[in-house]
């Protein structure tokens, strides 16, 4: 039990994937709640590596995965924090809250 | 077809000129309608005599029975292999005769009409109106086929309809006509059912081979007679119901009288010869059937018949308006003719059956006699109130001696046409039923009672308005009446039981004069009293009147019945029934379909909260619900 | 002769003419094209009647089949028997009817008759189709124009009515839509198809009949105002325009009927067995019920639109004896109330141009006023309180005797109950009529009224003369149908 | 010719376009108008291309697959965005940043391309993100408006969310078989509980690109605030490239979960139509009351896909065929009474006939076409989608869908009547209808007509997706 196995992995990214879920959905603050999405996808980066390493040694596929994820969030927080940022300019806040204009 | 096929031109005449006279609308032929109509009837009638003497002295007889020929026929609608409505012309005694008496009487209306109708705005619709009845009620009388028998039962019934209505703008016209129509129809109801139940016992709709399977008793379908209703017995008890309704027998009676607003002619015709007797032709047309299949109808019939009888006299003694006095008069005597037939007997014993006939025969021509007289008076005085009449047999002889003529026939005083066959009537009901007998006797005084009650108020003691420089009516109109007060006269002497009988073999009618004492003199007796009561203006009529007391009062009131069918009509199934079902129908039913629309409506702003534009929201069900249906999935997986 | 396909489609090439043509000539093109329409239905009635009496005993006549969505084995399967001659003559009079009592329309000609077209152009194809999903796609054809007839031209709470009608008559269809689809899946999979024939060749099993029947019937029970899926028929009829009511009652219940016969009871027959007596009870109940309900009305077009759920629960009453003459009678009675009903709409449209007014205790002594009009409105009545001579006659009596010649002791009391209909017709017929028609005139500005038009007239005179000639002469239509239930009629013995 | 070329055209031409309105945008020397044309015309090119040689083939081992059926997918989305261009011109010629839009809109389009091509989990997601992302910030379009801002910043959210979740089921799937590619995924999938939750995880992405309730609720926010032209785009061709990967997703790689996955499909669509029906029936803004209809309309989607793969594939194909024609006239009429009058409410239908009869028959044509009603072509999409969902012979499900459909016409029913049977208070304005607009409404209507008429294209489709 000294060196950790495929199921510490699998622990470590669950918790991040919750802990990124339960910020999502808490979290007033867009940005905050951006940086937890962010977080769900370093889960699945997580996932992806351990499953590479433990399960499947041979093949790469995992972690240019993992490459391609990290690329595309980057991406996403761009446009995310562009979107945000003209939202405060027309709601001079990024609270969530303030933005639920419509509805039903 | 066959060489009698001629006489398909008798309904036909008419039929071409009601075409003639109706499609070109008001207005049309204003002046020569009456000639046309009159015209077409003239042919129709020659040619019904034509085929009476041809019938009943050359090829209706084959030896020494009277056929029942069937010279044209066709399919008109088929039903099922063996059932079907057919066309065709039915000739036995019975028709032939009701066929002259039909076409004469029409044919003296008709001419009768032609300046008793002058200047009526619709003239000509009035006489397309009276071809149509004339054309249905020949063709009914010819019916080969039950149910072509109903096709112009109904169309008679709206003829009929069209004619009292035919003064359209009068309210009580309108109405009239509306509930002749209805309680008629009513009574269809029961003619239609019976039809279908007795056509389907006996397999089969055409008379001839109707009366060969249930009308003698060598026939398998007739089981031996048994004494519960079988449903042949309901069958027919049903059809006598409709009969009832067209003859206006208790308690089917109540269109009647009011039926007397169509104009008098109309009356004389429809409300007093032709149509309402159609009933007592039913029966007498299915007599062997009643023999034989459904005998536990006939004292039915009777009973219904005598106390119509009964009841319309004892009504007429306290009407005031003459016409209605006349129709309940009517009612009363075709009241005698269907006690006669439920009295009657079959073969020798047929004296009923024949007696009925020979009444429905008479009756037509003194009844109708009647009305055209009536209807001379009412133009002049202008009113059928007898108060406003007297005295008018200075003005009017002619009429007044008709009249006279007519009064006697109906009272049964010989040698009048309706003592010879009143007297067979009673004479079989003595026969077969004393208690029937008892009544019919009654009844017969009551009748010359109220007969010469009208009479001597209508020509005797004083007139009311000052002396009028009127004189008798048109010519034509007077012809007529004497052509059929000579009938009155002399028709009673034809030996009718030689000719109309149950089966068709002569029957000898002889004249029991020891018998016909006592009809006679309690006619003269009623007709003492009425001299008595109302020869010059007195109070006697009313001191005794008032001295009857609450029996004169319901008899005034005809006995309340219109006033029971009218709660019946209004009350239980207009307000109660209708009213129901139209309120059901827009708050339950209609109702349940707009709820269905609402509640979705109300539902959807229900449900609007799970759109709450907080994303986070979005977020959390979208977890949950994928949590969700992967634990339901895994779990519906595992199970099977 | 298969050209069929011309019926439908004359109507379509009608309505594209009206649509490029310039309006003034609407109502010309619509008329001309609608009688065209009419002879052509008479000259093929013509061939079809020469092609029976040279002994072509095939049951389908001029079978054409198009192949239209071959991966679903759907084909625009056109065919005519007996029945559906009946009922495309029934439509080409009605159609030419409304259009001729419409003809003084003001407000978007173009529109109005265009729908009529596409209406007529529904029913054609739908009596006519041999193939299930044709004849139910032309049946949703013909709703929609509906629709927009009752809600664009229509009077009163029209846009309820039209909601309304098309909400129930889609409910109605997609009833149907279900049970057809399941029918195609319960063929066998090489030969699955549409196809009417095909269909009839593998009846379905006992217990799946059992399910599916209840849908098709029920729903084309709805178009033909079943009962208690009857509340359209009220709202619809009186808040649409003259020729609506006229294509609504005259053609568009007839659908349903027209259906319950050819697909329900055709290919389900040991079903419509086992539903018989459901069937039949409901039937009387409508029948009473509406004739009930009629009695209450004060509005003319309610009135009818009420007497109609009673009549038509005549057809359905027919069609539940399942026996020969049922059959026939539920044919006849789908004819004669067509004319009838639409004659007695066309009236009243006509006295609501002269007296604005549809409450019968507004009107009175119109007979004075109006001859002619008053004439027809009487011939309607009478026809549709059964009087002999008329088209309701034959076709009542038919149904029961079908209802008398079914021995069991249900069916007899079911005959009964409808028989006293009869009764009650006369008296709400005698009501209405005797008040509008008859009686001293009370409101003096109806004293003179304007005659009726030519185009009237010959609305009139069309309707009628179809009246006349089956009910003087109705063995000319039992020739013509008979053949047509004999066959159905071996289907429900085989089953 | 290289196959790459042949396969990958449409791809590699929208890449051109992309480049020569970047191009354009360095020299910026046209005006919006012709920029358009340009635009018009490289798409119309674009879509006949799509439509051209069509044969199968792979590329980069099975990263890129193409076929007849993947190719008449791409020239419906072709067509769809060549109508998109044509359509809103009066809203193109307005904005200013017209080639950053059509950039962007173009980019999303070949991220749909490849993820129709994808043949394999990673080109999957990446092509989904490249189709998702730039219609996030084409939603943002309208600066000023602050409704732009807040549907864009509830897209980019959700969507990252639900991309995360898909991608975690992702994970499962390779730490289960250890492979990506589409081909080898297919036969080393089995059913047990880790594999069934990878399973909904990779759906319920697709089931929220589809708006599929109850994964649905971002989308009347997103239609709503978007620009006509974006909403149009979103729920014509975003949907319609999202069902089509769906239905391959479901037939060709996940077929082994079907009885897993069926029974998701019955009650998903069930709860679809009923959701965005009652939604759709009290909705007063236009682009909402379409969202729910769009909506309830992907339930009859997901009913089709119940069926056989191949009455599935081809029937959802069809009807996808003829919803972009029918939705695209319903925003088309939309756009233009938003367009010139700033009524995005529904009362701005109101006496519509009385305005311009020939707006009002269009819509009328469209929502009949919507609604199901023949002749139209949505009557046979939405029975050819039934009747493949009564292949697995649940009645009451079809029963439920059926009725489902009489609930869809009451409100659709409510437009026809505001347009023809209520009058307008205020006095009648005579919309002005822009010539490409009604060439759009033409090509629309003609679609909508003869698409269902003219029967050879649903055979067509069938048989290619066979």
């Amino acid at each position: 039990m000294n060196n950790p196995g495929l199921y510490h992995m699998l622990f470590v990214s669950t918790a991040l994937f919750f802990i990124g879920v339960y910020g999502f959905f808490t979290r007033r603050n867009l940005i905050t709640m951006l940086m937890s999405i962010e977080l769900i996808l370093n889960s699945v980066c997580l996932n992806f590596i351990a499953f590479n390493k433990y399960a499947w040694p041979g093949k790469m596929d995992g972690l240019f995965f993992t490459l391609f994820i990290i690329a595309a969030a980057a991406a996403e927080a761009a446009l995310a924090i562009a979107i945000i940022i003209n939202l405060y300019r027309s709601h001079n806040t990024i609270d969530v809250n303030a933005a639920e204009e419509m509805k039903y | 077809m066959s060489e009698q096929s001629y006489i398909l031109l008798i309904p036909l005449m008419p039929f071409l000129a009601f075409l003639l006279l109706g499609i070109p609308g008001k207005g049309a032929f204003s002046r020569t309608a009456g000639y046309i109509a009159g015209f077409a009837m003239l042919i129709s009638a020659a040619i019904s005599i034509y085929t009476a003497i041809g019938y009943f002295s050359d090829w209706g007889k084959l030896n020494g029975v009277y056929q029942q020929l069937n010279p044209v026929h066709y399919t008109w609608l088929q039903f099922t292999p063996d059932l079907s409505i057919d066309m065709g012309v039915l000739l036995d005694p019975v028709s032939v005769m009701m066929l002259v008496v039909i076409s004469f009487i029409s044919l003296m209306v008709h001419i009768y009409s032609i300046s008793y109708m002058k200047g009526e705005e619709r003239y000509n619709i009035y006489f397309s109106f009276l071809s149509l009845f004339s054309f249905s009620m020949l063709a009914l009388v010819m019916s080969a086929n039950i149910f072509q028998m109903y096709i112009f039962w109904e169309l008679v019934g709206v003829s009929s309809f069209l004619l009292i209505g035919y003064y359209y703008q009068k309210p009580s016209a309108v109405a009239a006509s509306k509930k002749a129509f209805i309680v008629t129809r009513f009574a269809d109801l029961g003619l239609l059912i019976g039809i279908l139940i007795v056509g389907f016992q006996a397999g089969t709709f055409d008379f001839r081979v109707l009366i060969e399977h249930l009308g003698n008793p060598g026939h398998e379908i007739l089981t031996l007679r048994q004494n519960d209703f079988s449903p042949i017995s309901w069958g027919m008890l049903l059809i006598f119901i409709g009969g009832a309704g067209k003859s206006a027998m208790l308690p089917l009676h109540i269109w009647l009288p009011d039926a007397m607003e169509g104009p008098t002619p109309v009356s004389a015709l429809i409300h007093a010869a032709t149509m309402v007797v159609a009933g007592v032709f039913l029966v007498a047309r299915l007599f062997p059937v009643y023999y034989f299949s459904a005998w536990q109808v006939l004292p039915i019939i009777s009973w219904v018949g005598v106390l119509s009888a009964l009841f319309a006299a004892i009504i007429a003694c306290t009407q005031t308006d003459i016409k209605r006095v006349l129709a309940y008069s009517t009612m009363s005597q075709i009241g005698f003719m269907m006690f006669a037939l439920g009295v009657s007997g079959f073969g020798t014993e047929g004296l009923g059956f024949t007696a009925s006939q020979f009444h429905l025969f008479t009756h037509a021509f003194f009844k109708a006699l009647l009305f055209l007289c009536a209807g001379l008076v009412i133009h002049h005085v202008h009113s059928n109130e007898m108060r406003d009449m007297g005295g008018l047999k200075k003005s009017m002889p002619i009429t007044h001696i008709c009249f006279l003529i007519a009064c006697l026939a109906i009272a049964g005083i010989p040698p009048f046409a309706g003592f010879f066959s009143k007297e067979e009537i009673l004479m079989a009901a003595y026969e077969r039923s004393k208690p029937v007998y008892w009544i019919a006797l009654f009844t017969s005084a009551l009748t010359a009672f109220y007969m010469f009650r009208l009479y001597f108020r209508i020509f005797w003691n004083a007139n009311p308005h000052h002396e009028s420089h009127h004189k008798e009516g048109p010519a034509g109109q007077l012809f007529t009446l004497i052509v059929l007060a000579a009938g009155a006269v002399v028709l009673g002497f034809i030996p009718f039981g030689n000719y109309v009988s149950t089966d068709g073999k002569p029957l000898s009618t002889g004249l029991h004069l020891v018998f016909s004492v006592a009809p006679v003199l309690l006619g003269l007796a009623g007709i003492l009293t009425a001299f008595w009561f109302y020869k010059k203006q007195s109070d006697r009529a009313d001191r005794f009147a008032s001295g009857a007391g609450s029996l004169y009062q319901w008899a005034f009131h005809k006995f309340y019945i219109d006033e029971v069918w009218l709660f019946i009509t209004r009350k239980i199934i207009m307000k109660g029934i209708g009213t129901s079902a139209a309120w059901v129908d827009k708050n339950i039913v209609d109702g349940a379909v707009n709820l269905s629309g609402n509640s979705t409506v109300r539902f959807s702003e229900k449900i609007k909260k799970i759109q709450s534009g907080k994303v986070q929201l979005y977020g959390l069900v979208y977890l949950v619900s994928v949590v969700l249906v992967v634990l339901i999935i895994i779990y519906f997986i595992n199970r099977n | 002769m298969t050209a069929l396909w011309l019926l439908p489609a004359i109507p379509v090439i009608i309505s594209a003419a009206i649509l490029l043509l310039p309006e003034r000539m609407t109502k010309a093109v619509s008329l001309v094209g609608a009688t065209v329409q009419f002879l052509a239905i008479i000259l093929l009635t013509l061939c079809f009647l020469s092609e029976r009496s040279d002994g072509d005993q095939s049951v389908f006549l001029f079978q054409q089949r198009i192949e239209w969505f071959s991966s679903w084995k759907i084909g625009l399967h056109f065919g005519v028997d007996g029945i559906s001659i009946a009922m495309i003559l029934l439509t080409a009079a009605v159609v030419t009817a409304g259009i001729l009592v419409s003809w003084n329309l003001k407000q978007q000609q173009k529109e109005f008759f265009i729908l009529l077209q596409l209406l007529a152009a529904g029913a054609y194809g739908f009596f006519i189709s041999l193939d299930i999903f044709t004849m139910f796609c032309f049946l949703e054809i013909a709703v929609i124009p509906k629709y927009m007839l009752i809600g664009i031209w229509g009077s009163g709470k029209k846009t309820y009515s039209a909601n309304k009608l098309a909400l129930m008559l889609m409910s109605g269809s997609a009833l149907i839509l279900v049970g057809i689809l399941f029918m195609y899946y319960q063929l066998p999979v090489e030969s699955r198809s549409f196809d009417f024939i095909t269909m009839a060749a593998h009846p379905l099993p006992l217990n799946i009949q059992l399910v599916i029947f209840p849908f098709i019937f029920i729903g084309f029970g709805i178009f033909t105002a079943i009962f208690p899926f009857h509340t359209w028929v009220p709202d619809g009829h009186s808040s649409a325009p003259t020729a609506g009511s006229m294509f609504l009652a005259g053609i568009s219940m007839k659908l349903g009927g027209f259906g319950c016969l050819r697909v329900a009871t055709t290919l389900m027959p040991e079903a419509a067995q086992y539903y018989s007596i459901p069937i039949v009870v409901i039937a009387a109940i409508a029948i009473l019920y509406g004739a009930f309900a009629t009695m209450m009305q004060t509005d003319l077009k309610y009135i009818n639109a009420y007497s109609s759920i009673s009549h038509c629960g005549f057809v359905l009453l027919g069609i539940g004896f399942l026996n020969h003459s049922g059959i026939n009678g539920a044919v006849f009675q789908m004819v004669s109330h067509g004319l009838m009903t639409a004659l007695f709409f066309a009236v009243i449209g006509m006295i609501y141009e002269r007296t604005h007014t549809r409450k019968v205790s507004e009107m009175s002594g119109l007979m004075k006023s109006v001859p002619f009009i008053s004439a027809i409105m009487f011939i309607a009545g009478l026809c549709s309180l059964g009087l002999p001579g008329l088209s309701g006659f034959p076709a009542e009596m038919t149904v029961f005797m079908g209802g008398w010649a079914r021995s069991e002791t249900v069916y007899r009391v079911v005959t009964i109950a409808a028989c006293m209909s009869i009764v009650i017709t006369a008296v709400y017929i005698l009501r209405a009529i005797g008040t509008v028609m008859m009686g001293p005139i009370k409101n003096n500005s109806f004293a003179v009224l304007d005659k009726a038009a030519w185009n009237e007239k010959w609305a009139a005179l069309i309707l009628v003369t179809g009246i006349l000639i089956m009910g003087i002469l109705p063995y000319l239509l039992y020739s013509l149908v008979n053949p047509a239930t004999g066959e159905i009629i071996k289907k429900l013995s085989k089953g | 010719m290289p196959d790459f070329l042949l396969l990958m055209k449409s791809e590699l031409m929208i890449t051109l376009i992309i480049f020569i309105l970047l191009i354009i945008k360095l020299g910026k020397g046209l005006r919006n108008e012709q920029i358009l044309t340009l635009i018009q015309v490289l798409l119309l090119v674009n879509t006949a291309i799509a439509a051209i040689i069509t044969e199968p083939g792979k590329l980069f081992g099975e990263m890129f697959q193409s076929n007849s059926l993947i190719c008449l997918q791409k020239t419906f989305i072709s067509l769809a965005l060549y109508l998109v261009s044509l359509a809103f011109s009066g809203w193109f010629r307005k904005t200013e940043h017209l080639t950053e839009f059509f950039v962007l809109m173009l980019s999303s389009v070949l991220g749909m391309y490849f993820l129709l091509s994808a043949g394999n989990l990673l080109m999957l997601f990446l092509s989904l993100e490249l189709s998702t992302l730039p219609v996030a910030a084409l939603a943002n379009f309208e600066l000023e408006k602050k409704k732009s801002a807040e549907a864009a910043m509830k897209m980019i959210l959700s969507s990252a969310f639900s991309t995360g979740i898909m991608l975690f089921g992702i994970s499962l799937f390779y730490g289960a078989t250890g492979t990506l590619e589409f081909v080898q995924l297919a036969g080393a999938v089995h059913i047990n509980n880790l594999q069934l939750m990878a399973l909904v995880f990779l759906i319920s992405a697709f089931a929220f690109k589809l708006s599929v309730v109850p994964f649905h609720l971002w989308t009347a926010d997103v239609y709503q605030g978007s620009p006509t032209p974006v909403t149009a785009f979103l729920s014509v061709i975003s949907k319609a490239t999202m069902a089509f990967v769906l239905a391959a997703l479901l037939f060709k790689v996940l077929a082994v979960f079907e009885p897993a996955w069926h029974w998701l499909l019955v009650w998903l669509s069930l709860a679809t139509m009923l959701i965005g029906n009652l939604f759709a029936i009290r909705q007063t803004n236009i682009k909402r009351f379409l969202a729910f209809s769009s909506i309830a309309q992907v339930g009859f989607i997901l009913a089709g896909m119940t069926g056989t793969a191949v009455s599935g594939t081809a029937s959802v194909s069809f009807f996808i065929l003829v919803y972009i024609f029918s939705n695209l006239a319903a925003f088309v009429v939309a756009g233009i009474l938003s367009d010139q009058f700033q009524v995005e409410d529904l009362e701005g239908f109101r006496g519509l006939r009385k305005k311009n009869p020939f707006l009002a028959w269009m819509m009328a044509l469209a929502v009949f076409s919507l609604a199901g009603i023949p002749p139209a072509a949505g009557f046979f999409g939405k029975i050819f989608l039934l009747g493949s969902g009564a292949y697995s012979g649940h009645v009451w499900f079809i029963l439920l869908a059926a009725l489902n459909m009489v609930v869809s016409l009451y409100y659709y029913l409510k437009i026809i009547r505001l347009m023809f049977m209520e009058e307008s208070a205020a006095d009648p304005v005579i919309y002005s209808v822009s010539r490409s607009e009604k060439f759009t409404l033409v090509i629309c209507a003609s679609g909508i007509v003869f698409t269902g008429v003219f029967s050879w294209i649903y055979d067509y489709i069938y048989r290619i997706s066979s």
